[in-house]
């Protein structure tokens, strides 16, 4: 079974690009090989212009040093029986960075950086909060001042009010040191937020990419315009005679997948055309926006537009 | 008015203290509306969502008074408690999969609604089973009837779950984040069934989540809960559109981003939602409030009429410049 | 499926060839010359060495261990020099006294078990509930040769109820063998009272070895119904109205099986450990006390019978158990996928 | 039919019911149940031997004569005669195990006529009439029927004698089954039991039990204090007697170090706690002084000098050893807690000597092998002889070149030569003096430590009677004497 | 207003209450046994005296005396450190081992995997007391050969246990967190995995020295374990056999032992599960 095919994909210096899809299409997967985490069956990684696909061990250990990652839920991501200080120390100790006594500072100062200088550093992960451990995880991951942050679903296991403090707290560090991040979420409104780029992931392969505005305001691919219409948003109570674009039938399985294009089952637009033939993902003309189907722009245009103007809603005073 | 709730409470036996997990809210549910229950997690929402089904774990204290079609719910023998779930209130929740049995076919656990409360025989209730999964909009619906959960989609298995909870006609549904662990797409999908149910079969639904886009769609009234006690209480659009308690507005950020340029500041909440026996005096809110004054950490606010909702809060927003609090 | 059966054939032979193995050669390092004892105390070095030669003793032991293992694939599992007889017509005669023993065991715990876990999950950590964990716990650390000679003491001594060992009382006609199983056969000739006397020399055996398994699968089950029990869909039951009895029994029972029959498989293998010293104890004519007696006089092919027996019944209720999963649980696909 | 059926509870399975083979009691108990032999012996005095098959014999230097009973059949109705005795004799001797060894100065048997068989020795034998009382008569017919193996494969499993009881069946695992031979020569008490069982119940507390709850009528091997026990207890009786079996007898290994020094063994023969011995068989023992109990026709017991517990002179013999602070290891056949406790008592009696015993209980077969191949300095067992009245027989298995109880590899010529030769001397005084020499190089080697002589003690229930001790079978159960009240 | 006080049922009887205690005073005592026998017993253990042959329990001799007139409680009392010292030689080394196997089996490739699981299969099948009589045969009787047999028949439980434990939390998001941080795999095991799986096997060992404990009694009960006159508690009930009706207190009182031990050690083992739960 192939979770992920023939996907590519690359992040700008100080970019953020976001990634988007329904549950099961590949992007933990595409995380995780970005991480090399997982070994990849066919194409190559490439960080800073070297090819790392085949590093692994020790070679890679400079590159880890460079590329960090956040997790979905910040309690089991950090080990339970470890304190917050062991925990903090252990980039450290990994990369070789001999800070001596200056550890204890240099944690204390990390942590200050998201608002936890007042913690007890000795206790263990079960006794923070959810926001606490996430911005733990954070710091963690700074540490080591990385080029590059892979956070896969930050915000999803954490409450509302709190989803906001993390996604403050990542645009702050982003624009404090430039760094890039590849941030996964099915969360639309967060991804939109936050990235410079979108890309939209269906069952295994990007069928739609641009800037966050590109994507966000004028979706070309029918799944991402039924993406972006299904999320039921405060913007929908205030518009009268508003009508989503609702998709029929359910997400596809990974290791059954349908011919030509893959959403055709899915699509109110299909013709005989997508049953057959694998639509490319090819270039707009006049944007860098990307879309793998066959019949964008000409009769997806229109529908993105609205999409978009729906979500937008109504503009808010001031 | 459908369903009564006055001063319930509700708490565990921790270490010999005694922890108020619920502490004395009181709510009207008129029938035929959509009423919503919102808080953050472990404000208290699911426990008194099953507590008017007579479901709070058994380790629970309880006191107070629900009353359902005017019949008391607390203290009410399970024995006859058990004959009003079902026939009388139907329950779906988060997470179809494991909500459902694994080991028997979706078909005969909702045929089971019918037979355990003697409403039908086997096959009739079979029959209606499917009757049902049609109702919900299942496409083949004698095949799912016949499958076992894991054959079916997370979509088909919630819809499975609300043909189940309806299966018996019930005129109250209470639906705890029936769409929290669904897709996007799939959520919009159940979203619109429920609606579409709730006007065919004339059903009050008491709804239960912290997804604000789903509450902008579907709530007639919302109860704000935080940590344990009533925020705020009244129409969904005052509360959605011009909060007044400085919490809720908070909270309407999340439905919000997409509102807010990007890459902007979001107006968050400090801190986090204090727990279970670590609720402050006064009011509980204040350690987090941008409002909070010196009366907020003593005094708790009482409740009281406030525009067209009822809130708890000395300072709440004015109408007016709420939703500009909420951005800025 | 077949490919998968097929593998697990092939690997329960090459566990049989293991074990073969084993037991042959740990058995064989000391030197201990049967051949001597069987002669008699005055035959002469001749009558013992031809003895010897006669049961292939005098061999080297590569050449003992491969004719051993020659038979063995023919399906001959030796001579008995106790016995003196094949040791396959040997396990005909023993094997039945050891099944029934062991199936009326395994079933008695199965019972036992299922229906004490039933009653501790009802109220986990009520007053039941900690009663029966004590009970068995106690249960487990009796020593099973104890509590076989104590059983003995109060029940055939003492009260004169039950037997004191064997199958059958001792005076009266043994029903005609039929399917070795003395349960059926009394049945099959119509015969209660054979019947009933079958049952009662069963009873203290069977006691004897389900009460120190009774701990750990009376924990095993419970631990899983409790388990079951905090599952969402306990709790969907509940939200239908369904009575506790009816969610435990059509609900909870049929989930927990997998985890209990697990926990069974692996009880299995302390079974057949218990029932050698249980024959012993109470003179049951099975294959325990015959390799028990025939190691006594380092008659060696019924010990490794005895290996290769157990293991074989160990291996084929592990098919049995794998093949069974998907029926109790509809989410394992069947076998090997 | 209840109380027709006697339950017998025997300490093991029998290996075969061969007669040729069986070697062991409980093997002994079928087989002398369903054969005679050609004659018997007194109880009483084992010298005096009776008629049984044979109703005369003579001797004459070499030659043996034997006049057959007539009118004597066997259970599958084939007459008895003097083809069946030399049959028997000639398969015996051909097999060569069991009891073979009894009469293997048999040179040929002659079939004179059907009633009369001539018996010709290696040399004149005096004991060929007592040894023959343990000799089982076989019919030719089925020995001719199974040639090709002797009939071993057929003998083992099956039997066809003229004796008192029949065998029925053989239920492995749990019981032969016997039935009385209404048409048996000899004559049968008023109440005969018409149906045995003779059941395999390998655990002597089982047996106890069982004997006590009324289960077994009769049982073989009851642990002593159990036994005295039960035979005071009300119900019961106590039938008491002499046996051969100097029981535990302690074998000294003659070839490792330290016990093949004679200072050594001779300190642990004067150090043995006997009094602790004769305490542990509760009284019901005496202290052996050689290998030949003090009862046996012609035992020079009584002349010999009485063995003490003496710690002082032990002291000395093992200073004179020079082997203080030696470690031993002792192989104690499994199952018999006397034996155990023998060693026990060696190991705490060796320690005031400063002389440490580690003791191992193994399988009887494991236990001889481990001192034989010098891996034990001793070994414990029963020092037997089943003849009624040759004492030579003493020395046959225990103290010979060979000889398989000869654990210790005991070794003298002129005790082999003694042994050979007293057969051959008819007169009964000059026999005496012999065996008395022959004894005392035993004594003197200090070889074995006889740690008691103790006596058999069988309970009887009082509904039932008959019960007669075999002295030289230890306990055995003579069915046909056997009667309900 | 009504209150209800459903959860009383809770609070009343948990056995644990009394029962924990009384199981770690039992280990107490057993641990004073193990470490000063001689100051606790009365008499010799090992000395014959024949006076006081199998007499029943009295004030000089609490638990009566044996066919040798020896102490029965003394007997029990120095027994300790040979059955119970037995019983967790084996369980801890067999822990030992298992650990280390199943967590090499657990972090190891696929088909290394397989295979190791393969030869613990062979072993889970490989009937207990069978080994332990082909052992006993080849190395001789002695509690060392009983420690050995049973080692080898009780280490695949723990290889597979940690296994299990090791593949489960090899998946772990924070195992998954320490990878991408750059940890070698030698400190994830270390560090993030083997700390979790020694909650699990700590719990396992205390419970296994119960059973450990039957088992070689057992074994030593069949005459395959200690020798005389050891006072190991299996080899005490085999030797009160000839005595089981005449003497009572010679069977009855090493059994209770027996048992009392093996039950103490189970309730700690089922504390300490209970607490890894809460
Ligand atoms: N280790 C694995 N073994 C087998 N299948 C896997 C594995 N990891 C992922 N998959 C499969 O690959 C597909 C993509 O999984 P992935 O976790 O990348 O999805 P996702 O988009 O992150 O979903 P979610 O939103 O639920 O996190 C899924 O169908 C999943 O079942
Ligand atoms: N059985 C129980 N025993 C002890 N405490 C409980 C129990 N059930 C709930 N609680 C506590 O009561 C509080 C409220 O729980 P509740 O489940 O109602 O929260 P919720 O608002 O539904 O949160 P979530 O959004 O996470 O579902 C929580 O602090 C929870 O820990
Ligand atoms: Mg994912
Ligand atoms: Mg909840």
């Amino acid at each position: 079974m192939q979770a992920v095919a023939g996907v590519s994909l690359a992040v700008g210096k100080g970019e953020t690009l976001g990634l988007v899809g329904e549950s099961g299409c590949g992007k933990s997967t595409l995380a995780r090989l970005a991480l090399k985490l997982v070994d990849v069956t066919d194409g190559r990684v490439r960080f800073d212009g070297v090819d790392v696909t085949g590093l692994t061990g020790r070679r890679m250990l400079p590159i880890r040093r460079r590329l960090q990652a956040v997790f979905q839920d910040p309690l089991a991501s950090l080990n339970a029986r470890m304190t917050i200080a062991e925990v903090m120390r252990e980039p450290f100790d990994t990369h070789g960075v001999k800070l001596g006594a200056g550890l204890e500072a240099r944690i204390r100062e990390l942590l200050s950086f998201v608002g936890l200088e007042n913690i007890d550093i000795q206790k263990l992960p079960g006794q923070f909060s959810g926001g606490q451990l996430q911005r733990i995880a954070i710091v963690r991951a700074l540490a080591l001042e990385p080029e590059i942050i892979v956070a896969d679903e930050p915000t999803s296991a954490l409450d509302p009010s709190i989803q906001a403090q993390i996604v403050n707290l990542m645009l702050q560090i982003q624009r404090k040191r430039g760094i890039s991040y590849l941030i996964i979420s099915h969360d639309l409104d967060v991804i939109g937020h936050v990235a410079d780029r979108i890309a939209v992931m269906y069952l295994g392969t990007i069928i739609e990419q641009g800037t966050a505005d590109e994507i966000m305001q004028r979706p070309l691919h029918p799944y991402t315009q039924a993406l972006l219409s299904a999320a039921p948003t405060l913007a929908a109570r205030r518009q009268v005679g508003w009508k989503r674009i609702m998709l029929s039938g359910d997400p596809p399985n990974p290791a059954d997948v349908p011919s030509g294009c893959r959403f055709h089952p899915r699509c109110h637009l299909a013709r005989d055309i997508c049953r057959t033939n694998v639509p490319p993902l090819r270039a707009m003309p006049g944007t860098g926006q990307m879309v793998a189907c066959h019949l964008a722009p000409d009769e997806t245009a229109r529908a993105g537009a609205e999409v978009g103007r729906d979500r937008r809603g109504l503009p808010l005073a001031g | 008015m459908i369903l009564s709730v006055r001063d319930f409470a509700i708490g565990f036996q921790r270490e010999g203290q005694n922890l108020v997990a619920v502490d004395g809210i009181s709510f009207d549910v008129e029938a035929g509306e959509t009423f919503v229950i919102i808080g953050e997690s472990g404000s208290g929402k699911s426990l008194t969502g099953m507590s008017i089904a007579g479901l709070q774990p058994p380790t629970a204290f309880v006191s107070g008074s629900i009353r359902f079609k005017d019949r008391e719910m607390l203290n009410r023998p399970d024995a006859e408690l058990r004959k009003l779930r079902g026939p009388e209130i139907g329950l779906i929740y988060q997470d179809p999969l494991s909500s459902l049995n694994p080991v028997w076919p979706v078909g005969d656990q909702i045929a089971e609604t019918l037979t355990a409360h003697g409403l039908a025989d086997r096959a009739e209730a079979n029959k209606r089973a499917v009757e049902m999964l049609e109702r919900v909009r299942i496409p083949d619906p004698r095949r799912v009837a016949s499958a076992y959960p894991h054959e079916i989609s997370g979509g088909m298995r919630q819809r499975a779950m609300i043909a189940m909870a309806l299966a018996a006609n019930p005129s109250l549904l209470i639906a705890d984040e029936p769409t929290t662990a669904l897709d996007v797409t799939i959520k919009a999908q159940i979203l619109e069934l429920l609606a579409d149910l709730k006007r065919e079969l004339a059903l009050t639904i008491i709804l239960i989540t912290h997804d604000m886009g789903v509450v902008a769609e579907v709530a007639d009234r919302i109860l704000v809960l935080y940590a344990g006690r009533i925020a705020e209480i009244g129409p969904a659009d005052s509360i959605m559109l011009q909060p007044s308690h400085p919490y809720t507005a908070a909270l309407m950020t999340s439905a919000m981003i997409s509102q807010t340029p990007a890459k902007q500041e979001l107006n968050a909440i400090v801190g986090g939602a204090p727990g279970l026996g670590a609720f402050p005096a006064g009011c509980r809110f204040h350690p987090r409030c941008p409002r909070a004054q010196d009366d907020c950490n003593t005094v708790e606010p009482p409740r009281r009429k406030f525009g067209a909702v009822e809130l708890a809060c000395h300072h709440p927003i004015e109408v007016a410049m709420s939703l500009q609090v909420a951005r800025s | 499926m077949i490919a998968f059966l097929f593998k697990r054939l092939v690997w329960g032979l090459l566990v049989l060839i293991a074990v073969a193995v084993i037991t042959f050669f740990l058995s064989r390092v000391v030197p201990a010359d049967p051949a001597a004892f069987l002669a008699g105390q005055n035959a002469s070095e001749e009558t013992v060495q031809r003895i010897r030669a006669e049961h292939g003793l005098d061999r080297p032991l590569p050449e003992q261990f491969a004719s051993y293992m020659i038979g063995l694939a023919k399906g001959d599992l030796g001579q008995s020099i106790r016995t003196r007889r094949s040791v396959s017509t040997d396990l005909k005669q023993y094997l039945p006294a050891t099944l029934e023993l062991l199936t009326f065991s395994f079933v008695l715990y199965l019972a036992i078990s299922f229906s004490l876990a039933v009653l501790a999950a009802r109220h986990p950590g009520g007053t039941v509930d900690g009663t029966i964990r004590l009970i068995t716990m106690i249960g487990t650390g009796i020593p099973v040769f104890w509590l076989g000679m104590t059983l003995q003491f109060f029940f055939f001594y003492k009260l004169h109820w039950l037997p004191l060992g064997a199958r059958f009382p001792i005076r009266e006609t043994v029903p005609p063998v039929v399917s070795g199983f003395l349960l059926i056969d009394s049945l099959l000739a119509g015969s209660l009272s054979a019947f009933l006397a079958s049952l009662k020399h069963l009873t203290l055996p069977a006691a004897t070895i389900v009460v120190n398994l009774l701990a750990v699968g009376t924990r095993l089950s419970r631990a899983a119904l409790i388990q079951e029990q905090s599952r969402l869909y306990v709790r969907t039951a509940r939200g239908k109205g369904l009575s506790p009895n009816r969610i435990l029994f059509k609900h909870i029972l049929r989930n927990a099986l997998s985890p209990i029959l697990t926990a069974t498989t692996m009880q299995f293998g302390y079974m057949i450990s218990w029932v050698i010293l249980v024959e012993v104890i109470f003179d049951w004519p099975g294959i325990g006390l015959y390799a028990y007696q025939s190691f006594q006089v380092f008659d060696y092919s019924p010990v490794i019978a005895l290996a290769i027996v157990s293991t074989a019944g160990f291996v084929i209720i592990n098919l049995v158990m794998d093949l069974l999963y998907p029926v109790i649980d509809p989410r394992v696909q069947s076998v090997g996928s | 039919d209840d109380a027709s059926t006697f339950v017998y509870a025997d300490a093991g399975e029998p290996s075969t019911i061969d007669p040729a083979k069986a070697n062991v009691n409980w093997e002994f108990t079928v087989t002398r149940n369903i054969y005679d032999r050609l004659i018997d012996f007194d109880l009483a005095d084992p010298s005096k031997l009776l008629p049984a098959l044979a109703t005369e014999w003579t001797q004459d230097g070499k030659v043996w004569t034997f006049k057959l009973r007539d009118g004597v059949t066997f259970h599958d109705g084939s007459p008895f005669d003097a083809t069946d005795v030399k049959a028997t004799l000639d398969r015996l001797l051909k097999i060569g195990q069991g009891q073979s060894y009894l009469v293997d100065d048999i040179a040929s048997v002659t079939v004179v006529d059907p009633m009369t068989v001539k018996i010709e020795t290696k040399q004149p034998t005096v004991f060929l009439a007592s040894n023959l009382s343990r000799i089982e008569m076989l019919s030719h017919v089925d020995i001719d029927k199974h040639k090709d193996d002797q009939g071993q494969a057929w003998f083992n499993e099956n039997a066809n004698g003229t004796g008192p009881y029949e065998f029925v069946s053989w239920t492995r695992g749990t019981q032969i089954e016997l039935k009385r031979n209404d048409k048996w020569w000899g004559k049968f008490p008023e109440k005969p039991f018409d149906r045995v069982l003779d059941r395999f119940v390998t655990d002597g507390a089982n047996r106890a039990r069982g004997l006590e709850g009324g289960e077994f009528d009769l049982a073989n091997f009851v642990p002593l204090d159990e036994a005295l026990r039960i035979g005071t207890s009300s119900g019961f009786h106590m039938v008491e007697g002499n046996n051969l079996w100097a029981w535990p007898a302690i074998y000294l290994n003659m070839d490792l170090a330290p016990t093949n020094n004679k200072d050594f063994r001779d300190a642990l023969v004067k150090a043995f706690d006997y009094n602790a011995m004769v305490q542990s068989f509760q009284g019901k023992a005496e202290v052996g002084r050689g290998p030949i109990p003090a009862w046996f026709p012609g035992s020079p017991e009584k002349e010999e000098p009485e063995i003490k517990t003496d710690l002082d002179a032990a002291k000395a013999a093992l200073a004179k050893s020079g082997l203080a602070n030696a470690k031993m290891k002792c192989s104690v056949p499994a199952g018999f807690p006397e034996f155990r406790f023998a060693a026990t008592v060696l190991q705490s009696s060796a320690q005031q000597l400063g002389v440490t015993v580690e003791i191992e209980e193994q399988p009887f077969v494991e236990a001889i092998t481990a001192i034989k191949s010098d891996k034990s300095n001793c070994f414990v067992l029963g020092n037997a002889n089943l003849s009624p009245s040759d004492a030579t027989k003493f020395f046959s298995a225990h103290y010979l070149k060979g000889g398989f109880y000869n654990s210790g590899k005991f070794f003298d010529q002129t005790l082999q030569d003694l042994v050979a030769k007293l057969p051959t001397i008819a007169d009964a005084t000059e026999r005496g003096k012999l065996l008395k020499q022959a004894a005392d190089i035993v004594v003197d080697s200090h070889y074995v430590i006889w740690t008691a002589r103790p006596k058999t003690v069988v309970p009887e229930p009082d509904r039932i009677g008959g019960y007669r001790i075999d002295p030289a079978e230890y306990i055995n159960a003579r069915f046909w004497e056997m009667y309900s009240k | 207003m009504s209150i209800s006080t459903q959860p009383a049922r809770w609070t009343i009887t948990r056995p644990k209450g009394v029962l924990l205690p009384l199981a770690l005073l039992v280990l107490a005592i057993l641990a004073a046994f193990t470490l000063l026998p001689g100051v606790i017993a009365p008499h010799d253990p090992i000395a014959l005296a024949m006076a006081d042959r199998l007499k029943p329990p009295s004030l000089t001799h609490i638990f009566g005396t044996d066919e040798g007139g020896r102490d029965v409680f003394s007997r029990i009392v120095y027994g300790t450190r040979y059955s119970l010292g037995v019983a967790i030689a084996i369980v801890f080394a067999s822990a030992l081992f298992g650990v280390i196997y199943g967590a090499i089996s657990g972090m190891a490739r696929r088909g290394i995997d397989n295979l190791m699981m393969r030869i613990v299969d062979l072993f889970f099948g490989f009937p207990a007391l069978v080994l332990a009589l082909a052992v006993a045969a080849s190395i001789g009787r002695g509690l060392d050969s009983v420690a050995l047999s049973l080692a080898i028949i009780w280490w695949p439980g723990y290889a597979r246990l940690v296994r299990g434990e090791v593949l489960r939390l090899r998946e772990r998001p924070h195992v998954e967190a320490a990878r991408a941080l750059g940890v070698s795999e030698m400190t994830i095991l270390r560090r993030h995995i083997i700390p979790f799986v020694v909650q699990e096997v700590n719990v396992r060992v205390t419970t296994d020295i119960g059973y450990a404990l039957v088992a070689v009694t057992a074994l030593s009960f069949l005459g395959l374990g200690a020798n005389s006159p050891t006072p190991e508690w299996g080899l005490l009930i085999r030797d009160s056999r000839p005595y089981f009706g005449s003497a009572w207190w010679y069977l009855v009182f090493p059994g209770t032992m027996i048992m009392l031990t093996a039950t103490a050690f189970s309730l700690i083992g089922d504390a300490l599960a209970s607490r890894r739960a809460a």
